[in-house]
């Protein structure tokens, strides 16, 4: 805290300098308005990035960069930052050219244009999307030194697009045969996941806005299919086609990964809803408090299966546990942001947040979890996350229970 | 929705309608030998897979763990016993449909969709003849997939009796919100290893330079 | 069309060649994660860009650039489009050395680091955000060709920061003696605005926050004023300064320009909020029509007084008028988006939208509007828009009464 | 909030505590004359403004006009019968204080905060000299400021009387939701002149290239 050094030094005397020689911008002329027809961030905004972990894959074309959650804000994930995960590669389509096609358990087999989708009845609503692999370097002990790496696979923005109802209705489905559809990807990996029909009627989206804009080219651009409440995986992008079924496709992404290895030795297959989760974002693990006095802990919370209900916050490793505000609007399948007052006194805390859906479900601990899937299940870790922090300041990622 | 889309014509609906299920819905007629599938191999996927498709180097290991005993009980014994230390594609998939699929739609890696409908059939036949699913002159095919479908080692390793399909599925784990003086252990179990600390670059450079908080020094080590 | 054209042409025969010769992005491998670490839109997203308005002002560096609604989906404006207007030019301050200071009518004046501000508990909004002079221009006459200039001074994002109301609590503001704030930016202009305390204590945020991470520079990077509900001149950007006092300020834009002029000849002082409004931002002028058939008709809804209750459209220039569909949240004093189905025949259309908010405040006309204000008044004009869609398919701007 | 800030010193917020009101509660002590003015204006206002303060080409004009009644009357006329093409500052302007403020904190435009408390007050004198408002031997000082104010040609031009400043303000045009067979005439009374088609640029360039509507490419006529 060089600047925090020199206000305090300052301040012994006449005051601070940053205020008592005016700066120059407040001496100066600034720039023109549109000097950046798409602005950018602050020349000073250059640490919080998508990175990615290494080792966690062999190459970065079938890997993940997560977004960095340590020091964003509110519940609208910055689309530059919105974590990335590819299994082919990614690609810039261009939209003049992408088509969309439902076939399948459907009367009439079609064809759309990005024009066709755009002109249809559109809806835009706020989404979290989590990868089912959130937090799995988790599962066994702790690996990683920050909550972009623990969590980071997890965004939410305001997509815009139309129901995937009403293009299913717009075929004519069989409404009667119809138990499942296969979304495909137009990428390398031709990514393709099954859902149920029921899912698909309810609030699933075949969108092409986010954040206001296009999606970008790394989330799918011009399309991809909006899952609320379901693992990021079935959030299939470059979206070219939905096929309407009677059984479920078992494709490798749901026959050899986003599987749940049990304890027994057995596979928990079509396990697609991300349950309720939450953690504290800020102080998390490879931050550092610089002085004792008065923090906001802040973090997040979210669930597949639709509000949050409540967070607690405990800074004593869980013996006491405090409720959260939640911030509003509090949405369906959405990111909550919550913040509680705190005062650190200089000595060691544990501090770990828990939310509860309006199911009721409670956001397990690790051991809770383990008690029933084992060890090796490297998908839906949503347990507590526990941040220990130091008397020096630093805080470290620990587990507790 | 008057003017918006046109019917798909059959050539459309057949150039992207690639999808094969477990039921073999979608395979489409041809065959491919175990001995076809070895030069495939050879010559387009052991690059990356490894001759024996061992290789850990692009990816996890796609032959390796599955035993006769596996075949015979259609559940893989090291998916329990844990003896193998990472867990094979053969392993884990249950259906042969899903490897004849993906490598269709996405095999290999840099010219997916680049294989003919025998090489598909060679090669699949080829990656179970390497995990002794299936014997060096076996000729895979339309016709007998589902009797290879009964070989398959993890072909009784999956369950769907879980909670996390259905919207209003039950969850397996229940907890409990406890408020105050909250029994049971809260000890540290597991720390962050010093050897993981400055892994994912000096963390100092991926915070803000102001806030709350700033970012560790993971290049030192900690201060206690 | 040429890839409407082209696929037309194609579907008569085998299908779109767009679907039988399978894409290269279907074929190949792609790019990696994190090849944009801060991502960017599509090298097919160029066109919607800020622009300036010729002639509007003189010089650039106190001047406005605005935001290109005609192709903006939901409520979120991605902050790359966020308008501008500065009125010194716009900086990018380096954030450790920026100060904070409320002094006053309070007990303790004090001065704040950012570490400080973000330290305190904070609260992230959606709020939207218009100038006082959008749609200035058409005051009296039809005057430029597309809604980006004629409703393009407006914006919606997720703020966050610490409730003013608490900062002033911190320094002991005087409850009895208080009547407005003076809030002052640090820029060359160092933009002053007088608010009301009722005001400053309701909902006012001291801002670091934009749509999940700090402002953009051209926002107030590191600090703004939020001040829902209220023209945007008064959410002060590069904050510096709250001063705590009891009579208003009269500073040059609340004496001389954000004053509006009526017939009379007198100016009304502090007009602040921003009335009811809407507007039609999909078909709007400048865009053309290339089909009959169905379309999505959408725009925006706003009020400074709260929520929006209602918006209607009308396709028949005003004679008779359907209640669109309100996308939710339906949030106070923020953008809600409104959709409603309607297939074009042909023939020649004018379409309007009139928003209704929870005040029961009926978006007016022009013309309800000119006969209390005259046609000078330059601020403030919240009229119902009439876009004109003809025969060709070309929309355009006109005014209907 | 422990440890949350810190108080401001004196210096620290007179150094920032410039903002000079209506009442002039903040205006420092000194004074200048409309001579000095004349200097401080044509070297470091006149580039911009016009040696009259009657130039368009960085703004609109700060002087012109206001009339010796307007002084009078605190009200100026042009306003009502619209007879001057723009309303300059001193036409609007109803207080001193608001210039004073403004010219110390912000101008010259590529200096603000450069002129020195003498400067401030000459040239304030001057620009109301260049008005008439004030005689050439003025020397404005903060002894003097509350009688100037009442010589201000604008003085009397404002009014809070409405609905625009309190949260519960009420509205002054009421309008009224008619659903169908609205009354009134629906004519279209303004189109968008040809000259202002192309102005702002080829709107083909200024929307997306597929989507529900294309952009009209202004560089042609309309096609009606
Ligand atoms: C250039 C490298 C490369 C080549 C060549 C290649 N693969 Fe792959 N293969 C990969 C990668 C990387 C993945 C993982 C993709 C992902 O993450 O979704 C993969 C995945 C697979 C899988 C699924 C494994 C699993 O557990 O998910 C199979 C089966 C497979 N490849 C078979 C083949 C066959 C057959 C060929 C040749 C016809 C081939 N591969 C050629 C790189 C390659
Ligand atoms: C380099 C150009 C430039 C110079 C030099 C300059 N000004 Fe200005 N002045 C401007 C601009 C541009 C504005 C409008 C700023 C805005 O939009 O907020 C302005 C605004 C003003 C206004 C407010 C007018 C209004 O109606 O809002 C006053 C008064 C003024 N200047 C006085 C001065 C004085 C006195 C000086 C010299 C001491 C000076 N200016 C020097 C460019 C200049
Ligand atoms: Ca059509
Ligand atoms: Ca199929
Ligand atoms: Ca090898
Ligand atoms: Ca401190
Ligand atoms: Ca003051
Ligand atoms: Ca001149
Ligand atoms: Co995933
Ligand atoms: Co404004």
């Amino acid at each position: 805290g060089s600047a925090l050094a020199q206000a305090a030094a300052s301040a012994a005397t006449d005051g601070d300098v940053n205020i008592l020689t005016l700066p120059e911008h407040s001496t100066t002329l600034g720039k023109p308005v549109a000097a950046n027809p798409y602005g950018v961030p602050s020349r000073f905004e250059t640490n919080l990035l998508r990175r990615e972990s290494p080792g966690l894959t062999r190459v970065n074309a079938a890997s993940v960069s997560f977004t960095p959650l340590q020091g964003l804000f509110g519940i609208i994930t910055p689309s530059g930052l919105h974590f990335e995960r590819h299994h082919q590669g990614w690609h810039d389509i261009d939209p003049g050219r992408h088509r969309f096609m439902v076939n399948g358990l459907v009367k009439n087999p079609k064809v759309y244009t990005m024009d066709d989708l755009m002109r249809l009845p559109s809806v835009s609503r706020i989404h979290f999307i989590e990868c089912g692999a959130n937090t799995a370097m988790e599962w066994g002990n702790v690996a990683v030194p920050a909550v972009q790496y623990s969590h980071g696979m997890l965004s939410c923005s305001e997509f815009t697009g139309v129901p995937l109802s009403v293009l299913l209705d717009d075929c004519g489905y069989d409404r009667k045969a119809a138990k499942f559809i296969l979304a495909e990807g137009a990428d390398g990996s031709g990514m393709t996941r099954t859902i149920a029909i029921e899912h698909a009627l309810d609030d699933v989206i075949v969108a092409w806005g986010m954040n206001g804009e296009m999606l970008r080219p790394e989330n799918g651009y011009p399309l991809r299919l909006v899952v609320p409440g379901v693992q990021g995986v079935s959030w299939v992008k470059w979206l070219r086609r939905i096929e309407v079924g009677d059984k479920p496709y078992a494709t490798k992404d749901e026959a050899i990964h986003y599987i749940d290895a049990m304890p027994n030795g057995s596979y928990r297959q079509y396990t697609s809803i991300q349950e309720c989760k939450s953690v504290i974002t800020t102080p998390s693990a490879g931050q550092r408090l610089l002085d004792k006095g008065f923090y906001n802990i802040t973090g997040l919370a979210w669930s597949g299966r639709g509000k949050i209900k409540r967070v607690d916050v405990s800074v004593d490793g869980g013996k006491n546990w405090r409720a959260a505000r939640l911030e509003t609007p509090v949405l369906s399948k959405c990111l909550t942001r919550f913040n509680i007052d705190w005062v650190w006194d200089g000595s060691p805390v544990v501090m770990q947040s828990r939310a509860v859906d309006e199911s009721g479900y409670v956001q397990p601990k690790i051991n809770e979890l383990r008690a029933v899937r084992g060890t090796k299940s490297i998908y839906h870790n949503n347990a507590i996350q526990s941040w220990k922090l130091d008397v020096s300041g630093e805080v470290s990622n620990v587990q507790v229970y | 929705y008057p003017n918006i889309g046109r019917v798909a014509t059959d050539k459309e609906v057949a150039a992207w309608d690639i999808d094969v299920r477990p039921d073999f819905k979608g395979l489409p007629k041809g065959s491919g030998s175990v001995t076809k599938g070895m030069e495939v191999w050879e010559s387009k996927c052991a690059s990356c897979h490894g001759t024996f498709g061992e290789s850990n180097e692009v990816f996890t290991p796609i032959v390796g763990g599955t035993t006769k005993e596996d075949v015979k009980a259609g559940k893989v014994a090291a998916l329990t016993d844990n003896k193998q230390p990472q867990r094979t594609t053969l392993m884990k998939v249950p259906t042969v449909s899903t490897l004849w699929d993906y490598i269709n739609r996405a095999m290999p890696w840099t010219a997916p969709k680049s294989l003919t409908t025998e090489e598909v059939y060679a090669v699949t036949a080829y990656i179970l003849n390497m995990a002794e699913v299936l014997p060096d002159d076996f000729v895979l095919s339309n016709e007998n997939m589902a009797e290879v479908q009964k070989r398959m080692p993890n072909r009784n390793g999956m369950t769907t009796n879980h909670g996390m399909w259905a919207l209003k599925g039950k969850a397996d784990v229940q907890s409990v919100a406890c408020m105050k003086d909250c029994k049971g252990e809260t000890k540290i179990r597991s720390e962050l290893p010093d050897s993981a600390r400055n892994v994912h670059g000096d963390l100092s450079q991926q915070n803000r330079s102001f806030g709350p908080v700033r970012g560790v020094d993971t290049s030192k080590p900690p201060s206690t």
